[in-house]
């Protein structure tokens, strides 16, 4: 358990965390929490039900462009003038018909879902340009804006982060403590044993891909209230982030492996990283390249470790054997 | 020719066994739908605006779907393998700056020289992706999601804010993907001829076989002794060799290489591949599919141009192609499902 | 080209031998010493328990594993084998345990894939290589097409490619890991009838099965091997089944098929006329608490479709499903589930169990929903019920936290059953319930699934072996081409009874 | 924001730095456009000058840039905005932490700014476009515009000059504006979309690109093209990157104002605004080193000097 990656990225943030706060000057401060959790919270939402479905042995490739979809459909509403609250309900309702949509495929159809959602991440993005096209509103209500980027006291959490927590405890209890949980694992190694034990593969992959369109709606609802702008473009190549930060969490692209936490630490630590670089104006050069690396690092290292090891083990039994 | 099976079939069982045989390669020919969709395509928007059929239309239609062709001829081995590169378009986009650095550097070279060093620079970039998968023994869309980002941090680190433009290039280069031969670019020429000797290799030749059975079923394929890691290997340097074509065709067509070119490239190359009938999980597909999916996706682009289509439908249209590819390849599958039960069935 | 003279077996310089032998996975030591000889014209058995080392041993001599230790000679020369690719040159050809198919390839790519035959240009010609696969088969005995992709081919089918695959390779050495296992009578004449033949031209037979009439009948030797030792070697002529048994287990085993009498109660499952288009038709029986069905048949005639209806895996276009009085949704297992039904299927490892996760998470995977306390899983009753149930199926395993791939085939299907006892079920269907299972195991199994009928649990038992259907059968239903041909009671059941329902009449296997 | 998100730092004092928050960074116009804000900043006394931007050129990617360079404490922050409103809540809390802002090239709204440094009156360059291209297809004739993003502040309010002058005067009445078409500011995007153009619109007489990218791939597609010679190509280019295409003929005469003189007046209107010398306010005025006197007009507006337009005869003269 505790040689598991995403024990591994665990660690990885928590030593990064004390590196940056000694050697990084400001970073040790209440204004970065605000900064870094504003920047992450998009990427930490959508990583939930992202972690789920890549643990059953699927992907969802279109979050991103649910998330900009949501975001045209609030600009088009509040600027035809219908009251903010309704704007937002429908704006989420939009992410959950998208979900329903990509579910059906997926699911229902039993499409391959990585293709499927190439697909739905075109046409997603390309409802969102038919709905505003090349508009952006602006104007929408200041205390809401406001509040979007408020913190919490002098703590620098933005206030926002309790509804984000919230989502979190879900998908993390519904993933390791519940029969549903219990089932996605199973179903992530050998969908056809699942079905043998009761588990309802399909209604299960349904019920997440809806899911994961309701969280990327509310994605895309925060990140248009932080940015104070609908536009079609918004939250654009999002999903590549999503799926480094998960799978840098330690969640296994075949399915089957993986745990909240290990994500959880695995969005905060390419945020933190981010941040950290950012606020030593080092070029977003070294950022993705770092990215990218650590992404590799983290599935090439326990493999080299385990040969490293079996090697060691062979050459044992080989000396033993000669004597 | 098979009599020698058939005699040996129950006599009830034989005429099903037989029309499931003589159906199979027009069943199997899964490009076939994509071929139709080109077509109908093609005629309606020229019926539409005829001018997409002039000398310069067609001419811009095969330029637009060279460099995805070849991308996608190599996703297409690859995909097939059950692997996949997401960092095509950053190699494109060292290998085109690379290309624009050569010329800059040496400005005399012979062309021939610069598409060798290209693909050779290519197939270096592929190594890497295909060491890290093959000797790790990790899953590739992992190792080339961070390689996209590594190469596309490298290629800005390189290039910084420069870039080179085809006034920096000679003008013999620029021309290859403006002159023709009997109405086809010159570059086109180079993807069709890479496109039938890909397909001629995955079909006719033992290792292009292997390379199916690795994709359906790749520990089958270590207890068969086929040389998976070799094999897998080798078609990531392809992928590479040809990423790295595309690369140095890109300079030859487009106006600027610098740090951004062939940002976004992989999904467009995935897809081209999907919408050609390659299964996603390996073991089936063509690089003939690939190429004709590739060619569909961008004429559409060009075909809603041309008949004015809304710009803000154009992408939505895009993604409706692929669900639609996507489900046409779904029910051609359990019509084929279905036959085979039917036809192994007994009298029940 | 074989160049052996077709005299007979010849007896002379070992074909292979290996000698001390050692493998470990990790802590695992599956091979302690494997050692064994075969000689070219000689079909040789390698019997030993569930987890005894054998197709660990098949594996170092097909070198996909690289053993730790050892002597490995091939015709006489040290070898190292790097991969199969070497052991294949050497002469040796192997059908695994597993068949390994390439799902997405035509059945004749699968069996000449590498080899394939060329034709024009040095390209690959397909007509040939179907040709070639066609004269297989015959010689085999069977109609597979060989344009078919191999997907949804059942298993014995599969079994059947694998061996076609294995011959057609003219091998010095030919090493085949339980072959029958899923085969009947019928195909199992077929194999053997083609490996006396091969016997003739010279090749050296390697082997493995759990069914002693087979090893008996076949076989020139014996070696038996227990926890990864190799204990003994045999001419079968000079030895005992109960000798060998003996060694295999290291003790005395007790009667095979335990059938105890339980009281019958009254009906639990009944199904009515219940049909399914090209696969069974008209498929009514009853199973009573505390009785035993058993759904003979030859393979491929339509049980396994049948009980995967009942469980409501597969769907059926007509008929209906009652269980215990009250009428059972289609296509839900989870239905099947909570209304009292448990299912073995015959595909331990791809359907029986989720292989990469834990015993423990295996074990306790069909109570997920009732180890919960106000919807959450409670994980000390959990890990309490996993271990519970793997004690008392006695299951071999090195920490219940292991993947329970890594367990021996018998210990698996031990994790299979504790699984589906751990629900208290009224109704198993169980689905060859010891293929591919050694004796000792066997005896186990066959004591359990009577001492649960003892208890009141109705038992639908699907079998293609015939001693166990009838040793262990109240009733058996017979089923040939989709539908029940014959029902027998316990005392009409007889080897000739069953076997002329399951393939009497026009259209039957040949 | 509550509070003073910058904390301690900004008593530091002394240190005086200026930030240069581009759209993008690695793009040729804006690296010469910072080489003017640097040699400026230079000149005008800051003590440590600095460049970040992000990679893609999207809405809200430059936030994070704003927010750390809030925390370190940065005295001037001199932005492109890619969006007009998607930086002004970082902004805002950046000024309330002590910073001036200058936007310059595109502007933000203009709540979130203390001056906004521009190229020239939008309507010149719009007026400028208009004319070259009138003059190119001989007063008649169907013409397109082939801009950057979408959202482009910029191009957008020239784009909108353009329409109103082509509708109002009469010198223009026989000029039809068929399409508007973005590229992006992508070469690939752009070089298609002026394919499209084509095929689309057969009587194409002329286009109009207001972005270097923009410009360079339709002159490059033109080039290569059947319709070289036939179709005159007019806008905003970099007389680097114009060079081969003027010279072959594919475009008479195309026009851009110094790009470096853009960074360079930011940086003295940054310096200026720091030490208190203007706020913003229309009639302010404020030395920009080597170019003189500059006054900040209504709405905050500096202008720094007329388009140049370039053709065969003087494009060699020019090296940017
Ligand atoms: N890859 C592996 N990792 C760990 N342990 C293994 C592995 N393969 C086999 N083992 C262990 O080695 C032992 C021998 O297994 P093997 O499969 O050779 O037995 P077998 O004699 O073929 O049994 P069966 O009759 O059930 O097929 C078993 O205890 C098994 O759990
Ligand atoms: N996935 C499938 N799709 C279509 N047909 C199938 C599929 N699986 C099996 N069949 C067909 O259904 C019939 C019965 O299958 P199967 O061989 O499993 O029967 P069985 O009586 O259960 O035999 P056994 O249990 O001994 O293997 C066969 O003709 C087989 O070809
Ligand atoms: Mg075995
Ligand atoms: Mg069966």
């Amino acid at each position: 358990m505790l040689a598991s990656r995403d024990a591994i990225t665990i660690y990885a943030l928590a030593v990064f965390l004390v590196y940056a706060s000694i050697s990084i000057p400001r970073f040790a401060s209440p204004v970065t929490t605000g900064f870094l959790l504003l920047d992450v919270i998009p990427v930490l939402l959508i990583a939930m039900p992202m972690t789920l479905i890549i643990i059953t042995g699927e992907i969802d490739l279109s979050v991103a462009s649910i998330a900009g979809l949501t975001s045209a459909t609030m600009g088009v509403l509040w600027a035809g003038g219908m009251d903010i609250w309704l704007v937002l309900a429908i704006s989420l309702l939009v992410g959950v018909v998208c979900g329903i949509f990509n579910g059906f495929l997926i699911a229902v159809l039993g499409l391959p879902s990585l293709a499927v959602t190439i697909g739905t991440l075109a046409l997603f993005r390309g409802l969102a340009l038919v709905t505003i096209g090349d508009n952006a509103v602006a104007n929408f209500p200041k205390s809401l804006t406001a509040f979007f980027t408020s913190k919490l006291g002098a703590t620098g959490i933005p206030t926002v982060m309790i509804g984000v927590v919230v989502v979190i405890i879900f998908f993390g209890v519904l993933l390791h403590f519940t029969p549903f949980g219990r089932g996605l694992f199973g179903m992530g190694y050998s969908k056809e044993a699942a079905a043998f034990v009761g588990i309802k593969v399909a209604r299960s992959k349904f019920w997440l891909y809806v899911a994961s369109g309701a969280v990327s709606a509310l994605a895309g609802i925060f990140w248009t209230l932080r940015y104070t702008s609908a536009r079609s473009d918004n939250a654009s190549g999002l999903e590549l982030a999503v799926i480094a930060a998960v799978l840098l969490g330690g969640v296994s692209i075949f399915g089957g492996k993986g745990s909240i936490p290990g994500v959880l630490a695995g969005v905060l630590l390419i945020g933190s990283l981010n941040y950290a670089l950012r606020l030593g104006r080092v070029s977003d050069v070294v950022l993705i390249t770092v990215t990218g690396l650590l992404l590799i690092l983290s599935v090439v290292a326990p493999s080299i470790g385990s040969a490293i090891r079996g090697w060691r083990h062979t050459r044992r039994a080989h000396h033993n054997a000669a004597q | 020719m098979n009599s020698a099976l058939e005699s040996r079939k129950s006599p009830n069982k034989q005429p099903s066994s037989r029309g499931w045989t003589a159906a199979a390669p027009v069943l199997r020919l899964r490009e076939l739908p994509v071929f139709i969709a080109l077509s109908v395509l093609v005629i309606v928007t020229y019926l539409i605006n005829p001018l997409f059929l002039s000398a310069q239309g067609v001419k811009d239609l095969l330029l637009n779907a060279t460099i995805v062709m070849i991308l996608a001829v190599g996703q297409t081995l690859l995909i097939i393998t059950r692997n996949i590169d997401l960092s095509v378009g950053s190699i494109l986009g060292l290998v085109a700056f690379g290309t624009g650095s050569i010329f800059a550097a040496m400005p005399d070279i012979p062309i021939i020289a610069v598409f060798v060093i290209g693909m050779a620079f290519g197939v270096v970039l592929g190594a890497v992706n295909g060491i890290l998968v093959t000797v790790a023994k990790v899953p590739a869309l992992v190792i080339t999601l961070g390689t996209l980002y590594v190469f596309r941090g490298l290629n800005n680190a390189w290039a910084g804010g420069k870039q080179y433009f085809a006034g920096d290039r000679p003008d013999a280069f620029g021309a290859l993907s403006v002159d023709t031969f009997l109405g086809f670019p010159i570059i086109t020429l180079v993807a069709v001829v890479v496109v039938i000797a890909v397909a001629l290799y995955m079909s006719g030749t033992r290792p292009g076989r292997d390379l199916y059975a690795i994709g359906s079923d790749p520990d089958a394929a270590t207890a068969f002794g086929i040389k998976v890691s070799k094999r897998v290997l080798l078609a990531f340097l392809a992928n590479g060799a040809l990423a790295g074509l595309a690369g140095v065709l890109y300079a030859s067509r487009f106006n600027s290489v610098g740090a951004t070119t062939g940002t976004g490239m992989e999904l467009t190359v995935i897809a081209a591949a999907v919408v050609g009938g390659v299964a996603i999980f390996g073991g089936s597909g063509s690089v003939t599919g690939a190429a004709l999916g590739a060619l569909l996706l961008t004429t559409i682009t060009s075909s809603l141009t041309a008949v004015r289509v809304d710009k803000f439908w154009q992408q939505a249209i895009v993604g409706i192609l692929i669900l639609a590819a996507i489900i046409i390849d779904r029910v051609a599958s359990l019509r084929t499902a279905k036959k085979l039960r039917i036809s192994e069935a007994r009298n029940v | 080209m074989q160049q052996t003279d077709s005299s007979g077996p010849r007896r002379g310089e070992p074909a292979l031998t290996l000698i001390h032998a050692a493998k470990a996975f990790g802590p695992v030591v599956a091979l302690a010493d494997g050692t064994i000889e075969i000689l070219p014209g000689e079909i040789h058995a390698l019997v030993g328990e569930n987890g005894a080392g054998k197709s660990t041993l098949v594996k170092i001599l097909a070198g996909l594993h690289r053993p730790d230790s050892g002597d490995f000679r091939v015709a006489g020369e040290t070898v190292q084998f790097r991969s199969v690719g070497d052991s294949k040159e050497a002469g040796i050809s192997v059908i695994y345990q597993e068949p390994t198919l390439f799902p997405d390839l035509t059945v004749a790519e699968n069996i000449f894939i590498g080899r394939q035959p060329k034709g024009r240009f040095g390209l690959i010609s397909r007509s040939a290589m179907v040709q070639e696969a066609g004269r297989l088969f015959e010689r085999l005995g069977v109609p597979i097409d060989p344009t078919r992709i191999a997907e949804g081919l059942s298993i014995a089918d599969q079994q059947i490619i694998e061996i076609a695959k294995a011959i057609s390779l003219d091998a010095k050495v030919l090493v085949m890991d339980e072959p029958t296992a899923a085969l009947s009578g019928v195909e199992v004449d077929r194999l053997f009838a083609v490996a006396r033949s091969l016997r003739e031209k010279g090749t050296g037979i390697l082997f493995i099965s759990h069914r002693f009439e087979e090893v008996f009948e076949l076989c020139d030797r014996i070696t038996v091997m227990r926890d990864g030792r190799y204990i003994a070697t045999h001419q079968t002529a000079d030895v005992s089944v109960e000798k060998i048994v003996r060694e295999m287990v290291g003790r005395d085993i007790g009667a095979l098929f335990p059938k105890t009498d339980a009281e019958i109660g009254g009906v639990v499952l009944d199904v009515e006329q219940l049909s399914r288009a090209g696969v069974f038709k008209n498929i009514s029986f009853q199973v009573r608490a505390g009785e035993i069905v058993a759904l003979a048949g030859l393979v491929g005639a339509g049980r396994t479709e049948v009980a995967r209806a009942v469980f409501g895996i597969d769907p059926y276009d007509a008929g209906a499903i009652t269980f215990e009085g009250r009428r059972l949704k289609a296509r839900d297992p989870q239905a099947a589930i909570t209304a009292g039904m448990g299912f073995v299927p015959e595909d331990r490892r791809k359907q029986g169990l989720v292989l990469e996760l834990s015993v423990a998470r295996n074990v306790t995977l069909t109570l997920r929903n009732k180890l919960t306390t106000a919807g959450l899983i409670n994980g000390a009753a959990e890990r309490r019920a996993a271990k519970d149930w793997s004690e008392r199926l006695h299951v071999k395993a090195g920490s219940l936290e292991h993947p329970v791939s890594t367990l021996s085939g018998g210990n698996q299907q031990k994790v299979v059953l504790a699984k589906w006892l751990a629900i208290e079920p009224r109704l198993l269907i169980i689905d060859e319930p010891t293929r591919g299972i050694d004796v000792g195991t066997k005896s186990e199994v066959h004591r359990l699934i009577s001492e649960l009928a003892g208890r009141g649990i109705a038992i639908l038992m699907i079998s293609s072996e015939l001693p166990e259907v009838l040793g262990m059968a109240d009733r058996v239903l017979v089923m040939r081409e989709g539908q029940i041909r014959a029902e027998l009671n316990r005392a009409d059941a007889n080897p000739e009874s069953i076997m002329h329902a399951a393939t009497s009449s026009a259209g039957g296997t040949p | 924001g509550s509070g003073n998100p910058a904390g301690g730092d900004s008593a530091a004092g002394g240190d005086a730095t200026i930030t240069f928050i581009p759209k993008q960074l690695n793009n040729p116009y804006t690296d010469v456009v910072l080489g003017g804000g640097k040699k400026g900043a230079t000149e005008a006394g800051f003590t440590s000058s600095n460049v970040v931007g992000p990679l893609e050129a999207s809405a809200s990617s430059q936030v994070s840039f704003i927010n750390a360079e809030t925390q370190a404490g940065t005295k001037v922050i001199v932005i492109a905005a890619n969006d007009p409103d998607a930086v002004c809540t970082a902004l805002g809390e950046a000024r309330t932490a002590g910073a001036k802002i200058v936007a310059f090239d595109s502007d933000t709204n203009p709540d979130c700014r203390d001056v906004f440094i521009s190229q020239v009156v939008a309507k010149d360059v719009a007026l400028i476009q208009t004319k070259l291209i009138s003059e190119q297809i001989g007063g008649s004739g169907e013409i397109a515009i082939l801009s950057a993003t979408a959202n482009a502040t910029n191009q957008n309010e020239w784009i909108k000059f353009m329409e109103d002058e082509l509708a109002s005067n009469p010198d223009y009445k026989d000029i039809k504006l068929v399409a508007k078409v973005y590229g992006d500011d992508n070469d690939t995007k752009s070089f298609q979309e002026a394919q499209g153009l084509m095929q689309a619109h057969p009587n194409l007489k002329g286009i109009i690109s207001p972005t270097t990218v923009g410009i360079a791939a339709t002159a490059r597609y033109l080039s290569t093209s059947a319709y070289k010679g036939k179709v005159a190509l007019t806008g905003l280019g970099l007389p680097n990157e114009m060079r081969p295409f003027v010279k072959d003929g594919t475009v008479k005469e195309f026009a851009l104002w110094d790009p470096a003189q853009l960074g360079y007046v930011a940086a003295f209107a940054g310096e200026a605004l720091k030490a208190g010398k203007i706020t913003g306010a229309a009639g302010d005025t404020f030395t920009a080193g080597e170019l003189g006197e500059r006054k900040v007009q209504d709405g905050g507006l500096v202008i720094v000097g007329p388009p140049t337009v370039f053709n065969t005869a003087n494009i060699d003269k020019y090296d940017f």
